[in-house]
């Protein structure tokens, strides 16, 4: 066994991981932090995504020691207590989510998109998202969603 | 009354625990102790199981338990209960379960199944459902490759007089279409957490779709005295090792939060092999398929052959249709006769038809056992009927929006099943679709409505 | 169980010795997007693996008259290069339709190219921009062509104890037109049934030094070189181009699988082909 | 070159299991504050039945949606739902609530009528009180009618709904059956360019048309239509499950092989919603999870004959299948 140590959504960690475990086993079987989905295992669905050190990830064809001293961040670290997360309040509001299983990646995606472009087309958001599979909601309510937040959080900054 | 909640866009009642991460799947669900599953498939897609020696398997470390056939009470579930739980001598489709392994982690659930010791006699097999309908086909199942409808090979449905309705039409239009299998792909896998308590309870996290109907079937699997089975092709094991007597009270079933349906959980996968090895073993056992296994052996819908013959007069009307539909059913019934059933009773899709001759046939193939998704049979019917209304259409030199408007089904007409109908809108459905699409439509299309047929 | 050992080579000479060190039981990691697909489906059990995240390899330099990418760069990084952008536009093209975003957030343009996949999409631009490969090893380096690189499906000249070092591609300042698709199954996060990748210089309205390569149609990826030579020093015509493509297809050398059939495969080249011709002489 | 063509389809679906048979029952309680729990053996498998049948409840007793709380979790506990398919849960399950939910008012109304010396027939539950009807001042919040139901008259303020089609067989020789709740109607249109030398298709555009009876909430409406319209279109142009039919042979093994759509391949998909009210369903409400899925393929495929000339029979219409066609027809 070989020791790792990262920190997810702001606490570090300390666990031990073999040659072959993936950052989302990590992350689910170790830590119990469930909002990345196993959907594939095979990086074609989206579900497992994650940020390392604010980049949009596979966790579930990530080797867990190539994340060694990373910061992860999981969409159970982009809201506290009684506060969401923009992304979080407009995919509530404009219906981004339906079965829920996408939806955490779908989020997450969302995030590294906005981080970097602000004031993104709804193309951009599409190229940005094309890579999280949704088989519920046809995208159209999804990509209304990061609009929303992306207006929401101009407005805030403002 | 005006309303005050219903028809106000309310935001999603669990929309908050989606966002947050917070939603519940089976997959997350935690018990200390937990045995991984993993099941041995059939290599081959028909077979007589010669040798199935479990010994090498169950002596391993860390291997909690080991089931095959002989360890299912009522070896036979699903709608029509012909479908092995784990496939016992003969093998009807590749990647049929014949074992399945609870172990410590997945790495030692898959070692033991490489020290299952299988041998099956690979037998001829039939794939096409064309060819497994002729007398000299391979035999999916001993009682033939096409279920019976009561005395018929196939569900018939007849309205008026389908030879009077040819002979009164100007012009025929006859097809065939294809449409292919397709999988759900939803984005939860099948999943299965059974949990056993010494009480005797035991509690299941599903991904079920339907609690009731899964919870009958698992009881059954796991209680019925043998005279109690209804399936005559495959005996029970009658000198099972245990048997758990279970009622409905004494399994609990967990679910009701589902990543994604389509039809694909309307089916036991996985939890009466959890449930079978749980109570083997005396601990809670959990099986999640891999993508692969739930692309390839998990339930699909089964491919459509439909011939569609229409007699149709010069002023548009569909005055016959005789339609004769093949289902590919792959090796068990599952839901398919349903299937077939629904796709024969609205195959003239929204369209009066006053004759009707519908033929809709369910074959059995070695195949993983097709099933309900998304529009059951009704899909391929839409399918194949609008492509034949663009032909009609085409034949005549008439629109395409008119050959629908003028046969669309009006209040009181008959369906081919002789339901009388009320609540009809498609006239006022197709005008709203054209004024959004921006679509002019004649005056004499806007004009109509679906109280009456607006021609003679 | 062994428990195998995970080392980070902190630069490329270290990684060269540890590939030696432990010869054919290593596996390099970078991004890990393909080698950990096949560890998760059992097809491959690592004993060692060299982690070349901290290798120092992940550069865009120009040097002379060439761009040179380091191997073990991430897609994202080439994509979005001012540089790449700049001198190698079609480089950045082809990798904006490769796999996803999150895909192309760690897998490597090296790795890509070491698994020698007939449809790595990396390696269409690559072919078509005259690329060459450094490869690495203990005991020396190498340079070679792209188009000798691969031998292949799955196979590429690197010896056991090799690595990929760094891309080297001719820098293509103002002058060369390009022109890339892609046909897959659906229109993002999909292999290539056929792709083309079209670099061709022009002079005073003729083609120069003109290179159209073509994914997923052949055991490797491959270089239409008949096609290219029927454009060579000529002004492209309506007339022409249709012999090129044809030429292209002819090149071809597909097989029937679950994305699609030979048959297709040569049609869509040589349709794609005359395409992107017709857009470069627009 | 690129073509363009427009292709329309309708359909129909039917409401429930064919041929009945198929019971939901539910519980609404009325908590002594006046908050309700309702409890469904319904399977919310993203279409968002806890959501319908919560405002089902909430509009019976006259409540805030927020009031109300859904458990549909297990089995010892919810009452018999016969499954989330065949688009019955609004309609099956949604009269079921509608039905436990008028049983439970009818306790309040009669705590009610008790306390205001009225006739319980004489109530309505409007804006979180029970009131008689035509007098607003004579009414009581629905907390202090349950608290004095609870406390004072010793009553369980709790109603059990039921529905069940009854169960029919259809006749062996014609087939004749009543075999659904009601029907909703659907008519979508398509447009796409068609490359003519490639064979892609390429969707601009989906307009998809529905009548839903009534609109228990829009907004999951219009999730269903654009998902459904999402699946269809994947039907339509890229997804085979045994692509060498019938053979097994590359059967895809992954999400990439098998492809359904990403967000390039969708267009914003454009909902169009009619209410005819079906003349039995809950507040009129009829099922269409699964008719969305239905007409778009049909659209799409007209849409490409409309474009180049070609019919594409079998699903789905790969370049590869438009290409060979339009080879045998001789061209575009």
């Amino acid at each position: 066994m070989h020791s790792l140590e990262l920190t997810v959504n702001g606490r570090s960690y300390q666990t031990t991981v073999t040659l072959k475990t993936t950052l989302l086993e990590v992350l689910r079987d170790k830590l119990f932090i469930t909002s990345p989905k196993v959907g594939c295992n095979s990086g074609d669905c989206g579900t497992c995504s994650v940020l390392i050190d604010d980049k949009l990830v596979r966790s579930c064809i990530t080797n867990a020691l190539s994340t060694q001293g990373k910061e992860i961040t999981t969409v159970e670290g982009l809201s506290k207590p009684g506060h969401l997360h923009p992304l979080q309040e407009a995919f509530h509001e404009k219906y981004g989510a339906q079965c829920g299983f996408c939806t955490p990646g779908m989020i997450l995606a969302a995030k590294a998109l906005l981080d970097e472009n602000p004031k993104p087309s709804r193309k951009d958001v599409r190229e940005a998202l094309s890579g999280n599979l949704c088989r519920c909601a046809g995208y159209g309510k999804i990509v209304d969603s990061v609009m929303a937040a992306a207006e929401q959080m101009g407005q805030a900054k403002n | 009354m005006t309303m005050k909640v219903v028809g106000q866009r309310v935001k999603r009642y669990d929309g908050m625990a989606h966002v947050t991460g917070e939603t519940r799947f089976v997959d997350d669900v935690i018990v200390p102790g937990t045995l991984t599953v993993k099941a041995l498939r059939s290599p081959v897609s028909k077979g007589t199981i010669k040798t199935m020696d479990t010994s090498s398997a169950e002596a391993m470390p860390g291997v909690a338990g080991v089931i095959t056939a002989e360890d299912v009470p009522c070896n036979a579930y699903g709608l029509v209960p012909d479908q092995p739980v784990i496939a016992d001598e003969t093998v009807r489709f590749k990647g049929e379960v014949v074992a399945a392994v609870a172990a410590v982690d997945e790495d030692t659930a898959l070692e033991a199944l490489e020290k299952i010791n299988l041998e099956i006699e690979e037998e001829e097999c039939v794939l096409d459902p064309l060819e497994a309908m002729k007398p000299d086909a391979p035999k999916v199942r001993p009682e033939g490759n096409v279920f019976m409808y009561d005395e018929r090979p196939f569900r018939q449905i007849i309205l008026g007089d389908i030879e009077a309705g040819f002979k009164d039409a100007d012009v025929v239009v006859e097809n065939e279409y294809v449409h292919p299998s397709l999988e759900h792909a939803q984005l939860e896998l099948q999943t299965s957490l059974a949990v056993p308590a010494a009480s005797g309870k035991l509690t299941i996290y599903t991904v079920s779709q339907a609690l009731y109907f899964h919870l009958g079937q698992l009881c059954g699997i796991l209680q019925m005295e043998p005279d109690q089975i209804q399936c005559k092709s495959w005996a029970p094991k009658t000198g099972s090792s245990w048997r758990h007597n279970a009622g409905f009270s004494d399994v609990n079933y967990i679910g009701g939060t589902v990543g994604g349906g389509f039809g694909s959980k309307n089916d036991i996968h996985a939890d009466h092999v959890t449930a079978l090895l749980a109570l083997k073993t005396g601990q809670p056992c959990k099986w999640r398929w891999t993508r692969e296994e739930d692309l390839l052996y998990s339930t699909f819908r089964g491919a459509w052959f439909i011939t569609i013959k229409d007699g149709v007069k010069k002023d548009g009307r569909i005055v016959a249709r005789q339609m004769k539909s093949i289902r590919d059913a792959g090796g068990y019934s599952s839901l398919n006769p349903y299937v077939v059933d629904k796709h024969s009773f609205v195959a003239t899709g929204p369209y009066f038809v006053p004759n009707v001759q519908i033929h809709g046939y369910c074959v059995y193939t070695n195949k993983p056992p097709a099933s309900s998704m998304r529009g059951f049979g009704v899909t391929p019917s839409v399918f194949a009927t609008e492509l034949q209304m663009d032909k009609i259409a085409q034949e005549l030199g008439m629109d395409p929006w008119e050959v629908r408007f003028i046969n669309a089904y009006r209040t009181g007409d008959q369906t081919p099943t002789r339901r009388v109908l009320n609540s009809v809108a498609l006239v006022e459905v197709m005008q709203k679709l054209a004024e959004k699409a921006g679509v002019d439509l004649p005056d004499k299309l806007k004009n109509m409505n679906s109280k009456e047929r607006g021609w003679t | 169980m062994a428990e195998g050992q995970f080392l980070k080579a902190t630069d490329l000479q270290e990684a060269c010795e540890l590939l030696a060190q432990y010869g054919g039981k290593a596996r390099l990691l970078a991004g890990g997007t393909d080698l950990m697909v096949a560890v998760n489906q059992r097809k491959l059990f690592p004993e060692v693996l060299v982690y070349l995240g901290d290798s120092g390899l992940n550069y865009i330099n120009a040097e002379g008259d060439n761009l040179v990418i380091g191997a073990a760069t991430p897609f994202t990084d080439i994509m979005r290069s001012d540089r790449v952008q700049e001198e190698t536009p079609l480089l950045a093209e082809v990798i904006s339709h490769l796999a996803s975003p999150a895909i192309r957030n760690v897998g490597t343009i090296g790795g890509n190219l070491a698994n020698g996949s007939p449809a790595a999409d990396s390696a269409t631009a690559l072919l078509a921009l005259g690329a060459s490969l450094r490869l690495r090893s203990k005991t020396g380096e190498r340079e070679v062509a792209v188009e000798e690189f691969f031998t292949g499906p799955g196979e590429t000249m690197l010896e056991p104890a090799e690595l990929v070092q760094e891309i080297i591609i001719p820098r293509q300042i103002g002058g060369a037109k390009w022109a890339y698709r892609k046909l897959g199954k659906r229109k993002a996060q999909t292999l290539s049934i056929v792709s083309v990748a079209i670099s061709c210089p022009l002079e005073g309205g003729q083609c120069q030094g003109v290179r159209i390569a073509l994914g997923a149609v052949a055991p490797t990826p491959i270089l239409a070189t008949e096609a290219a030579r029927i454009l060579e020093g000529k002004a492209m015509d309506a007339k022409l181009i249709d012999k090129a493509a044809k030429a292209a297809a002819e090149a071809t050398r597909p097989i029937d699988d679950v994305r699609g059939s030979a048959w297709y495969r040569r049609r869509a080249t040589e349709a794609l082909v005359k395409q992107l011709l017709a857009q470069i002489s627009a | 070159m690129k073509k363009r063509g427009i292709g329309i389809g309708a359909s129909l679906y039917p409401t429930g299991m064919s041929g009945g048979g198929d019971s939901s029952q539910a519980q609404v309680k009325v908590q002594p504050d006046g908050t309700v729990v309702l409890t469904t053996g319904a399977c919310d498998i993203g279409e968002g039945c806890k959501t319908v049948l919560a405002q089902m409840a909430a509009e019976v007793l006259g409540i805030n949606y927020e009031q109300v709380k859904v458990i549909n979790d297990n089995t010892d506990n919810c009452p018999l739902s016969f499954g989330t398919f065949a688009s019955r849960v609004t309609y099956v399950d949604g009269k079921a609530t509608v039905d436990a939910a008028e049983k439970a008012r009818d306790i309040l109304f009669e705590v009610a009528g008790q306390m205001l010396e009225a006739n319980p027939g004489d109530m309505e539950a409007v804006d979180g009180k029970i009131s008689v009807k035509g007098s607003p001042d004579r009414s009581l919040p629905i907390g202090e009618v349950a608290g004095a139901a609870t406390f004072g008259m010793r009553k369980l303020v709790v109603g059990l709904g039921h529905y069940m089609r009854e169960p029919s067989a259809p006749d062996p020789e014609t087939g004749e059956i009543d075999p659904f709740c009601t029907l909703a109607w659907a008519a979508v249109l398509a447009e796409v360019e068609v490359d003519t030398e490639t064979g892609e298709v390429d969707l601009l555009r989906l307009v998809c048309s529905y009548d839903v009876g009534t609109a228990i909430n829009p907004l999951l409406t219009e999730g269903q239509i654009e998902g459904g319209g999402a699946m269809s279109i994947g039907a339509a142009l890229s997804e085979e499950l045994y692509p060498n039919y019938p053979s097994l042979e590359q059967a895809p093994t992954n999400l990439g092989d098998y492809a359904i759509p990403t967000t390039m391949d969708i267009p914003d998909i454009e909902a169009v919603i009619h209410e005819c009210p079906s003349t039995n369903g809950p507040f009129g409400a009829k099922g269409i999870g699964e008719m969305t899925a239905n007409t778009p393929a049909p659209a799409i495929i007209n849409a490409i004959h409309d474009a180049v000339g070609v019919w594409i029979m079998t699903l789905p219409a790969t370049p590869e299948r438009v290409l060979r066609a339009l080879d045998e027809k001789g061209g575009a």
